[in-house]
């Protein structure tokens, strides 16, 4: 398949505000389930050892007309709550037999409560997450949280979920992981031949297709684009970081790139790419998700940094390791955990040399001419400086 | 034994009242109390006290206490500064260090404050804390608010991670956890900071003091059901809940303050008096409110003018109950000490789910008699605000009572808009007044 | 060294800028500007206009232009050879005109921008409003209106104002209503613009000082630079909040960003040479 | 006789609405919003008591039947002539300000500013009759709107002509502006009258030879006093009126009720005025049960299209058809109204139409209310529409689909006099008061 064939579906999915595949998965099979879950992460593994199609649910986007979901929501409250209830009272999510909230913060936590009185008759759970990272305590907590999901699906499929189911599905997601991580390598290698905006659907598509499906989706990208060489451009290398939650619009992504920029690491989609490594597929299921989680996971404003040496190393690593020449700090209005953190991180960043800019953005946002020029001076400066 | 040095007895009567303010005793008492804290917090380091800070819901304060702790509360200094007027300035100098006009002005009026050389409420320079207690409850901007606080000053942070009551339940799991890590993690910091060993009698000593207050906390809230209410439950609330709320939670201090308070507002119940205000006694209670939500600070007197000056008396709040909801029975055990505070952190109102809340208010609209439903909208706080607006439907819709709602900022003078707010005040009491004329017309 | 010829053009939402430099090594002559008013015209025809007309000032012909940059809104300018973007250009063009300026303060009708800049007029750290107009430059221009107070008059009666009135609203919108009620409430007109400046110079102050600058001068560039009003009250405000800095504005600081575009195309052309110089070799 | 009055002033516009003891509306006044507060509530207060003689004078007419079958063109001319009498003697008043403030104020140009001034005005006075001829469109009602409009067309060639900077020129006008619009000219409306009353005779040959059956009756009315019994003010500005609070109404209560007044199946009201949104659910007897307003930010009001107007160096009226031409709407994302001249520019410079631009925007003030609406409780049956982008017919489109869209068809309730719906809530407050609740006007 060409590179425009394999975008051009994912743009199709992307747009897809209905969520047609995910009706059609269930109908190719009487009895299947699929599960909505909220960034940033939640264990897909679970949901898929139960036999259901995990579904990430990442707001609207700038295609919605947001009606009855600002019903919900002051105008200083970010935009993807708002969004993702629209998409809820107006049929568009139906296809989902529930609903995970996980933890990232106090607006997608005070929805999980509003779901559950707005879709009564939907599974509905807030997915919780330790903040402490001691196998004997957080771990024991978030086995205990496993289970209880695990319990609940397994009531929902009228079925078991067993060891083995989830061993494989750990198996299937380990390989996901794996064509994720290729995927992002290349891009930081190859920036012109991958730009973000093509990426960004390639990951993405991954929120409705089931892992095997994506994963040879991934895998075909890859090729595709590599037989087809485009030129390259003088542009400046970044780390794209805060737009963990709420997403940009596919505008501002272009935006940035035309601006001079190359998208080298960002954080989109981070439930593809939370376990840093393989899942350890042998021994006790659960207890291998929950140690990959305690020690071996992405790091995100929504996470506890048990150390003050511990912030920002993440992305210090990410900058590092993808060869980045500077940072854009990309987060939505009013995400007050992105938003929070990015003084703590702009420090660090400064305290390396690594230079930054930041602006905000709504998922709806439609004015990009100041978004152009932040991140156009962005890329002149470190342009017009950098070999001189 | 406490540190704290707070003659209760001496201070009634002690300082006259400023010019045409009313305030009850107790309120004077516990003015006198929360300015001894911040004299104990300004001479902490000179007399060789170690400094504790944490944050108002899930605050352990009988745990700081074993361990000889001065204890800061930053939401309280924050307020405070409000209250103060001095709050606009901090918010901005934080905002022009780099953080966000978007995010929680609790957060930025305290980095300001720090900014401005951490002179405190009271104009005395506050030390910088020697730990600091991250109590992860009810709210995630606590966690980066002192991730940010460490960063900037390399305190000791140790964090305590309560679980959300996601389905409106605490299992036992949830609670090991709690107590887990203040065996693991918390109790084990905080010895290492204070030098002082833990020592579990205390803190049942501490607990049963506690309870004391507590009891009578709720029978001083309680006491709104009565017509006319003695009390305000949100503006004279705020008094109340004060010492309680903070650095005072097990001490006899707030016992004793408290039972002189309870004593106070049942003789106002027998005498049918309603609440004091800042301009004398209010005299005809013509709306009785529920209110949903912070106060705001900055303009806290305006605020509270346009309810008395309509008549309009706030019979019971979720805000009296965001360091501790006590009114459904829980107390400090002392017989099981580290449970009873994993539940007492785990109970506090904004780590419920939202049908709980739901459940809360109308309730309370039921038992208190309430007129309607009042929220008061916080920009700063997603925790209380983010979904307000189904709130009020659904409580709308099983009350069968108005409910109006009114948006401004805890310590942000530039959110609070007066006009504005005056405006939807006025018109939602005009309407619970046409429409009471309505019905007594059909009847 | 040969001389080259760097045309830069920059166009802004109100005026669209020109200028011509002709550049030996580090040193630059300034041979001709132009600025026109867009007035709902076409700005592209302008930028053309303007190009034609400087290149006829100084009697360069089109072929001696080794570079075109064009700045603001002009990505799209068709015959340009490169772009660059309005905090690049605005910092080198202040530079320019000011060599101790180490930041820059622009402020438009709709966004206000702060830019703190090196010697060389490298841009180091910049802040810009967001996207809300609040306290904008914009309704400065309405209420000067309503108040009947030509724009040129506008900085010399706010110099004159004893007892500023704070504008409260947060809303550009809004604020216009607090206008309306503070004439009302028989406000004079210099105390109202000189609350207006002031709220706006808070701004501006706020992201300067959110861009980690400490010392040296700043330089006003933009529509707005030469209104004397806004600059005291800049002053004003870094002296409340105790910025050791000191801002002024220069007869030629509306055409910063042209200055900068014309400057920076030089220098990419040289290092575009050098490259192909290195590619040859 | 005794008139019960309702004033709304409102942030961009003061509106009056006159009803008589039987709650027929007798009259109805508008005028701009002004730094006056006092001045607006009793310029637009007089214009309704005008409007209201006039309505008395065509019962009257229409009794004595002297003016069969031409009574409307008749009363017609008359207010047009009426009209033309109070701009002329507006216009005088403005010369003489403008004449005053350009004294030694321009230096040296300041004879050739006084010469340019003595002609532009001029030329205004002799134009003026074709401003009030039948049939002729004006750009607003509002003296500032025409004087100002026509001054700066004719000041434009005036100043080229006499080689003196046209900025001067609006300098002195803006200046002028404000003190003539605040004035009141409430003593002169008698003479004008008659004034008027003298142009439209002749106007009107047939009419002339039945002179004293015309003038007895108008005259009549002229000398029947008309007693304010009751006044109630509402509206954005209310606080400021100097109205007693007895006196005062919330105007979401005024809206309410006036939208039941009008229309007494009204469930949901929606108002969009110039600087807030408000979406009001009434009961059957008129009683607001709840309501949302926009929050601290004006974003998507009508202050909105007034910033695109002038963007587009439109009349406010003028947008509404222009968006009707579109053939697709183009999806505009922010609603920031200081914003909106600079997407607007974004839009065009990308090449999208004009029209489909405003079809666009039109439509994103339309969604910004239905939130609104979804806020207070949805869109019952019937839905009254309200406030002066009612007025507005890309707007009533654009809500007309939306509402179909999202809950279905209903009876959408649209008022030619809908900008006037809280001033007439506000009359029928002041009626209840007097005439159910016995009350009297207090003292002011
Ligand atoms: N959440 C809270 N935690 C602690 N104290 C609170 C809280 N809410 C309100 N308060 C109270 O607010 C009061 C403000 O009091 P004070 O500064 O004395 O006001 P004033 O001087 O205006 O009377 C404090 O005394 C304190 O008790
Ligand atoms: N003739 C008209 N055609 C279209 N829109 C109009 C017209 N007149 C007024 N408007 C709109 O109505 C708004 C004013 O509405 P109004 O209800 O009078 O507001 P307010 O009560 O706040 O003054 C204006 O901002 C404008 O957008
Ligand atoms: S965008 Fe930020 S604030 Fe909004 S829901 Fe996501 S994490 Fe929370
Ligand atoms: S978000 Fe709310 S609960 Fe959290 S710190 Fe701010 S005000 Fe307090
Ligand atoms: S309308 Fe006012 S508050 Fe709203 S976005 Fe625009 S300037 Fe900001």
């Amino acid at each position: 398949m060409a590179v425009k064939e394999i975008v051009k579906r994912c743009e199709a999915l992307f747009e897809d505000l209905h969520f047609k595949t995910v009706r059609d998965w269930k109908a190719a099979q009487p009895g299947r389930k699929a599960i909505g879950y909220m960034p940033i992460y939640v264990p897909r593994e679970i949901i898929h050892a139960a036999g259901m199609l995990p579904v990430g649910i990442f707001g609207g986007g700038d295609q919605i007309e947001v009606i009855q979901g600002d019903a919900y929501y002051q105008s200083y409250i970010c935009r993807i709550p708002r969004s993702t209830i629209e998409l809820g009272v107006t049929g568009r999510i139906d296809c989902l037999d529930g609903m995970l909230f996980p933890s990232i913060c106090d607006v997608i936590r005070n929805l999980s409560g509003m779901w559950q009185i707005m879709f009564k008759d939907k599974y509905v759970r807030y997915f919780d997450v330790p903040q402490n990272y001691m196998d004997n305590v957080g771990g024991e907590y978030y086995v205990h949280e496993m289970q209880i999901l695990r319990d609940d699906l397994a009531k929902l499929a009228g079925r078991e979920v067993t060891d083995d189911d989830l061993r494989a599905s750990i198996q299937l997601y380990n390989e996901n992981r794996k064509a994720m991580r290729d995927l992002y390598d290349y891009r930081a290698e190859k920036p012109w031949q991958a730009p973000t905006s093509e990426v960004y659907l390639v990951t993405r598509a991954g929120m409705v297709l089931p892992p095997e499906e994506h994963t040879q989706l991934v895998r075909d990208y890859i090729a595709a684009t590599d037989a087809e060489p485009r030129a390259k451009r003088d542009n400046a290398r970044v780390v794209l970081t805060g737009s963990f939650c709420e997403q940009p619009p596919l505008g501002l992504i272009k935006s940035i790139e035309m601006a001079g920029c190359y998208i080298v690491d960002d954080d989109f989609h981070l439930v593809t790419r939370w376990n840093l490594d393989d899942v350890v597929v042998d021994g006790d299921p659960l207890w291998n998700l929950a140690k990959s989680f305690l020690h071996r996971s992405a790091d995100t404003s929504s996470k506890y940094s048990m150390r003050r040496e511990d912030k920002g190393k993440f992305l210090l690593e990410s900058v590092r390791k993808y060869g980045a020449e500077g940072v854009v700090f990309a987060a939505a209005s009013f995400c007050d955990p992105a938003l929070l953190e990015r003084p703590m991180l702009l420090e660090i960043l400064k305290k390396h040399g690594i230079p930054s800019t930041a602006f905000k953005f709504a998922e709806n946002t439609g004015q990009m001419a100041p978004i152009r020029e932040q991140a156009g001076t962005f890329a002149d400066s470190i342009k017009l400086w950098s070999a001189a | 034994m406490s540190t704290q040095k707070v003659d209760t007895t001496a201070l009634p009567g002690k300082k006259p009242a400023p010019k045409n303010v009313q305030k009850e005793d107790a309120m004077w008492l516990q003015k006198e109390m929360i300015n001894a804290n911040y004299h104990d917090l300004a001479i902490a380091h000179d007399v060789g006290r170690k400094v504790s800070a944490t944050f108002v819901p899930g605050n352990l304060n009988e745990l700081l206490m074993c361990f000889d702790f001065a204890r800061s509360l930053p939401e309280t200094n924050a307020l405070q500064n409000g209250m103060r007027k001095k709050s606009g300035k901090m918010i901005m100098d934080a905002e022009r260090d780099g953080h966000s006009e978007d995010v929680c002005t609790y957060v930025k009026a305290d980095l300001g404050m720090m900014m401005g050389g951490e002179i405190g409420p009271t104009g005395e320079k506050l030390p910088v804390p020697d730990v600091l207690l991250l109590s992860y409850t009810g709210c995630f901007t606590f966690m980066k608010w002192f991730e940010l606080v460490r960063q900037k000053y390399d305190c000791e942070t140790t964090m305590l991670h309560v679980p959300y009551q996601g389905d409106g339940k605490i299992n036992e799991s949830m609670v090991q956890y709690v107590v887990k890590q203040l065996k693991e993690e918390v109790i084990p910091t905080l010895e290492r900071v204070s030098g002082v060993k833990f020592d579990i009698d205390r803190l049942r000593q501490y607990m049963k003091e506690s309870t004391k207050a507590e009891e009578d906390l709720v029978a001083v809230l309680q006491s709104a059901k009565n017509r006319p209410s003695p009390i305000d439950g949100y503006f004279g609330g705020v008094y109340y809940i004060g010492p309680i709320f903070t650095a005072f939670r097990g001490t006899p201090e707030a016992s004793k303050f408290y039972s002189v308070l309870r004593g106070e507002i049942e003789e106002r119940v027998r005498q049918k008096k309603g609440p004091v205000t800042p301009d004398g006694e209010m005299t005809e209670e013509k709306y009785r409110l529920v209110v949903e939500g912070p106060p705001n600070w900055t303009s806290f007197r305006d605020f509270w003018k346009m309810f008395y000056e309509d008549g309009a008396v706030v019979v019971a709040s979720t805000y009296s109950k965001v360091g501790g909801v006590y009114d459904f029975g829980f107390r400090h055990n002392p017989d099981e000490p580290l449970e009873s505070l994993a539940r007492y952190c785990l109970g506090c109102y904004t780590n419920l789910n939202f049908p709980q809340r739901i459940d809360m208010i109308c309730k309370y609209i039921d038992e208190y008699q309430a007129d309607g439903l009042l929220i008061n909208s916080i920009k700063s706080c997603n925790s209380f605000s983010a979904g307000q607006l189904l709130m009020l439907r659904e409580i709308e819709k099983r009350t069968g009572k108005p409910a109006a709602f009114i948006e401004s900022d805890l310590v942000d003078p530039r959110y609070f808009s007066s006009a504005n707010i005056k405006n939807r005040l006025e018109s939602y009491f005009q309407m619970i007044n046409q429409k009471r004329r309505a019905t007594a017309a059909v009847h | 060294m040969n001389p080259i010829h760097t045309v830069g053009i920059d166009i802004g939402s109100g005026v669209v800028k020109t200028t011509l430099f002709r550049n030996t090594g580090d040193r630059h002559e300034w041979l001709a500007k132009r600025v026109e008013r867009i007035r709902k015209r076409d700005p592209m025809e302008l930028a053309q206009q303007g190009y034609e007309e400087v290149l006829a000032d100084a009697k360069v012909a089109p072929n001696d232009v080794a570079y075109i940059a064009t700045t603001g809104e002009g990505e799209n300018v068709k015959f340009a050879t490169g772009h660059f973007y309005s905090m690049t250009t605005h910092a080198r063009g202040a530079v320019f005109l000011d060599p101790e300026a180490r930041a820059v303060m622009d402020i438009g009708a709709l966004n206000g921008r702060a830019i703190r800049v090196d010697e060389r007029g490298k841009v180091l750290a910049y802040k810009m409003t967001s996207q809300c107009a609040s306290g904008s430059g914009q309704f400065l221009e309405n209420i000067a209106r309503y108040l009947g107070v030509a724009v040129e008059e506008i900085g010399s009666l706010s110099k004159t104002s004893k007892e500023p009135e704070k504008v409260s609203s947060i809303c550009a919108v809004l604020a216009e209503t607090d206008v309306i009620n503070m004439v009302s409430r028989g406000i004079a007109t210099p105390d109202i613009l000189k609350g207006i400046h002031l709220s706006m110079a808070s701004r501006v102050v706020k992201l300067l000082k959110a861009t980690g600058i400490t010392s040296g001068h700043v330089l006003l560039t933009g529509g707005l630079a030469l209104d004397e009003g806004l600059l005291a009250a800049i002053r004003e405000e870094m002296v409340n909040e105790k910025v050791n800095l000191d801002a002024a504005n220069h007869p030629d600081s509306i055409y910063a960003g042209a200055i900068g575009a014309a400057l920076w195309g030089a220098f990419r052309h040289g290092k575009l040479q050098e490259l192909q110089s290195r590619a040859a070799a | 006789m005794r008139l019960f009055i309702g004033i709304d002033l409102g942030s961009t516009t003061t509106k009056a609405v006159v009803i008589d003891e039987d709650r027929n509306v007798l009259g109805r006044g508008i005028t701009n919003s002004r730094s006056n507060y006092d001045t607006a509530a009793a310029i637009a207060k007089n214009e309704a008591l005008v409007s209201a003689r006039f309505q008395l004078f065509r019962e009257a007419l229409g009794r004595t039947k002297a003016l069969n079958g031409n009574l409307d063109t008749f009363i017609e001319q008359l207010e047009r002539d009426f009209r033309h009498e109070q701009f002329i003697e507006q216009l005088a008043d403005l010369e003489e300000v403008c004449q005053r403030n350009a004294e030694g104020r321009f230096g040296k140009d300041t004879a050739a500013v006084k010469e340019a001034l003595g002609e532009t005005f001029k030329r205004l006075r002799d134009e003026a009759h074709e401003l009030f001829a039948p049939g002729a469109k004006r750009k607003s009602d509002f003296f500032r709107d025409i004087a100002g409009s026509r001054y700066l067309a004719l000041g434009e060639a005036v100043a080229k002509e006499a080689e003196v900077r046209y900025d001067n020129l609006l300098n002195v006008f803006d200046r002028s502006i404000i003190e003539v619009e605040n004035r009141v000219y409430g003593d002169s409306i008698r003479h004008h009258l008659l004034n008027a009353l003298d142009r439209t005779l002749k106007a009107l040959p047939d009419s002339a030879s039945k002179r004293e059956k015309i003038s007895a009756p108008i005259k009549g009315i002229l000398d029947t006093a008309m007693e304010e019994t009751y006044i109630v003010g509402t509206g954005y500005g209310r606080a400021r009126l100097p109205f007693s609070k007895e006196h005062i109404r919330s105007e979401i209560l005024c809206h309410g009720l006036g939208a039941h007044v009008m229309y007494p199946g009204t469930a949901t009201v929606l108002d969009i005025g110039g600087q807030d949104t408000k979406a009001i659910q009434v009961d059957k007897a008129g009683i607001v049960e709840s309501f949302q307003m926009n929050d601290r930010c004006a974003a998507g009001c009508g202050r909105y299209l007034g910033y695109i107007a002038d963007e587009m160096n439109l009349g406010l009226h003028e947008l509404g058809p222009l968006a009707m031409k579109a053939t697709k709407t183009i999806k505009i994302n922010s609603t920031c109204t200081v914003f909106a001249g600079a997407e607007l520019r974004d839009r065009l410079a990308i090449g999208d139409r004009r029209e489909d631009i405003m079809a666009g925007l039109h439509r994103a003030i339309i969604l910004r209310a239905m939130s609104i609406l979804a806020r207070s409780g949805g869109i019952r049956d019937e839905f009254t529409f309200t406030g002066g982008v009612a007025k507005n017919e890309a707007a009533v489109k654009a809500l007309n689909d939306l509402v179909t869209e999202n809950y279905g068809k209903l009876t959408l309730n649209i008022n030619p006099d809908s900008i006037y719906t809280g001033a007439l809530g506000g009359a029928t407050f002041a009626w209840r008061a007097v005439v159910e609740e016995g009350k009297t006007a207090e003292a002011r």
